[in-house]
């Protein structure tokens, strides 16, 4: 589509630009993340996943990946990080968890590699 | 006239309200990112601002997609804190100054930058962690404080052109502002640092370098680069860096650098840290 | 590629929805106003635009004090009318363009225009009754829509100079889309009316005229006006006229009046009404 | 104030331009005007104004204007017209009841003047 250029971003290996069509992709997903700013809403996921994310309208692709905590394949599905580590977060799993289980490292090597950076 | 002193840059890693919360200032992982802010805590016992400019980008707890400004400004006599999802604790609400925000908000305007005024505004760790650094023993932030929240959440995110031109314009609004008040900038965010896909785990010490050093003299040369261009160097999330460009544009005198400090990792992140001196 | 036919502006006057609902068209205080769109209706039997980009401004039913943006700019699939608490009937949902729409902000922020995006909106009369008064006779809106809301609540509102950058930038989007789409851009509000204070009813036909005409050929003609200049001479609603300049911005070919009305009063405000094509 | 000029609107006889220093002033009131946009609120109100007021935190000046039906009363109080039209809209006041109220003239009159505009 000739209006593609102007909008499309670069391509970054391993990365990708929440941009439109991120966004309107993950509108759903991002917004039950949202609602976990609330402790009550939390509960309420906890309780009963599968319901919480009927409710706010999740596709089946979305509702599995959300299932098998699949960081990479939420991202896929329009997922924004900044959202996703609030569902991370129920599960006490902070970002260098998050890192680990995206680069199919262990929870060590990710943190080593990290440290490494510094060199 | 209110007058800006200088601006405080630095990075806004979730974690370090953790490591607050539990007292971890001097473990080993910790100490390097604490001790750095000794040489601010120097400056501000002689700089002694009143106010608090903070820039910044809110990571959804004020700001969903539904509704994503560019540039939020804050209108609002207080500003609070909240759950944002990961059990930080909650810090005392902030003070802010109505008026001051309306000077600011009234010359933006003039000035053709399309801002959203906020008059309620809850403020997530990106503006309270930063403050809590600065002065570490206060109960409560000492100082009156104006948000300006940046979008760096949902592209397209306004280029680091615009930032620029948006930084001076904010200078001028400050300091046409007719009380007496000294004013600091902060630019929270940064550096490089990726949370998401593959590359998670990406940082670029070489490039780090590279801004705190345009930083302080040549801030102009930042504004070259495009968005894609920063997520490429310094990651998804190292576009925050956006925000150390806005405030240091605040800054028109001839500018010093007081104090820097740099340290890789802070969480997924490498920290930064700058205090720069504006001279009339 | 996309390309804007032409310009339609109009008052949004609440009433207007009331007679519609009632079927006041040929009361005789109703039908000089009515009759008036008799010339848009014939224009659009042969122009047959795909979208409509609705320029107008929200009276406090999407958006609120709290967070106020200066231009924000819709993109959803579908926006919702609502109530606004005076009874005027709902009208069915508008479609929108979400691939469009995100060109269009891609290309609004690379242009350094600060808007607020928004995934979600509903719409108020000053959307809806245009589009009603365009297709009469569809029981809903035929073409799909763009909604660009413009602050005129809240001072500082944006000044003429920068609605009339603005207006050039969002034909510029549009007209860079890739799909063949025909657009027809809405201005609405105005023209001059005062709803309060001890100078209501304030009209002010000769300036009214003055921009009817300026508007035509020589739109950057009212970019000298200063919003408290507006107040003053078209009242403290008048400034609605904004959105006619801003949409009148979008046109950058030869500009031909192809129709124009205008009646004193409709309700407290001097309607007025042009379509203006845009050739190439 | 030095600050003062570039902030100050022009002073226009029998106009009250909504800046910062009004929109500070009836935050309050133009919040409890704008909740009218949903019906049960606007019930809310009638079963029991001076308790609807008092939820919403406004000054005891602003609660006797709204008593009062007082329309520049409130604008003076920060009220702004766009959301007072909601608040008028309860008791089927129009812009012309109000434009009416406002001057001091008959309904009629205000109609007549609206008219005459035309000439
Ligand atoms: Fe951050
Ligand atoms: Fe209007």
């Amino acid at each position: 589509m000739a209006s593609r250029p102007r909008y499309a971003h670069r391509n970054i290996p391993g990365t990708t630009i929440f941009d439109g069509v991120q966004a309107q992709k993950g509108y759903a997903l991002n917004k039950m993340c949202y609602s976990f700013n609330s402790a009550e809403n939390r509960a309420a996921f906890l309780a009963d996943e599968e319901a919480y994310c009927r409710k706010f309208g999740l596709s089946e692709v979305q509702r599995k990946a959300i299932a098998a905590r699949d960081v990479l394949g939420l991202i896929a599905e329009g997922g924004n990080v900044y959202y996703l580590a609030k569902f991370a977060g129920i599960f006490n799993l902070n970002v260098q968890d998050l890192g680990a289980l995206q680069t199919g490292m262990s929870v060590e090597a990710f943190r080593q590699k990290l440290v490494e950076a510094a060199r | 006239m209110a007058r800006i002193i200088g601006a405080v840059t630095t990075s806004h890693v979730p974690a370090i309200g953790n490591a607050i919360a539990r007292g971890m200032q001097e473990d080993p992982y910790w100490k390097p990112f604490f001790r750095g802010w000794d040489g601010v805590h120097d400056w501000l016992a002689t700089a002694k601002p009143d106010v608090a400019v903070v820039v910044y980008n809110d990571h959804g707890l004020q700001f969903f997609l539904d509704k994503l400004p560019t540039f939020a400004v804050g209108a609002a006599a207080e500003y609070q804190n909240a759950d944002e999802g990961w059990g930080l604790p909650t810090l005392p609400p902030y003070r802010g100054n109505p008026d001051l925000s309306w000077h600011v908000i009234e010359s933006l305007v003039a000035d053709e930058f399309d801002i959203t005024t906020c008059q309620e505004m809850v403020v997530d760790h990106a503006f309270t962690l930063p403050l809590k650094l600065m002065w570490p023993d206060a109960e409560q932030c000492p100082v009156m404080t104006l948000p300006v929240a940046v979008n760096t959440v949902q592209h397209p995110l306004p280029t680091p052109a615009r930032c620029y031109k948006f930084g001076r314009a904010l200078g001028r609004a400050v300091e046409s502002y007719g009380e007496d008040l000294k004013v600091v900038i902060l630019g929270t965010g940064g550096l490089s640092h990726q949370l998401d896909g593959q590359r998670a785990g990406f940082i670029n010490k070489a490039f780090d370098a590279m801004c705190m050093d345009k930083l302080v003299g040549e801030p102009e040369a930042l504004t070259r680069y495009s968005i894609d261009d920063l997520v490429e160097q310094a990651g998804t999330q190292g576009v925050e860096v956006i925000n150390w460009l806005t405030a240091r544009a605040a800054l028109s005198g001839t500018v010093n650098k007081v104090h820097s400090n740099y340290h890789i990792p802070i969480s997924n992140t490498a920290s930064g840290l700058m205090v720069l001196e504006n001279r009339a």
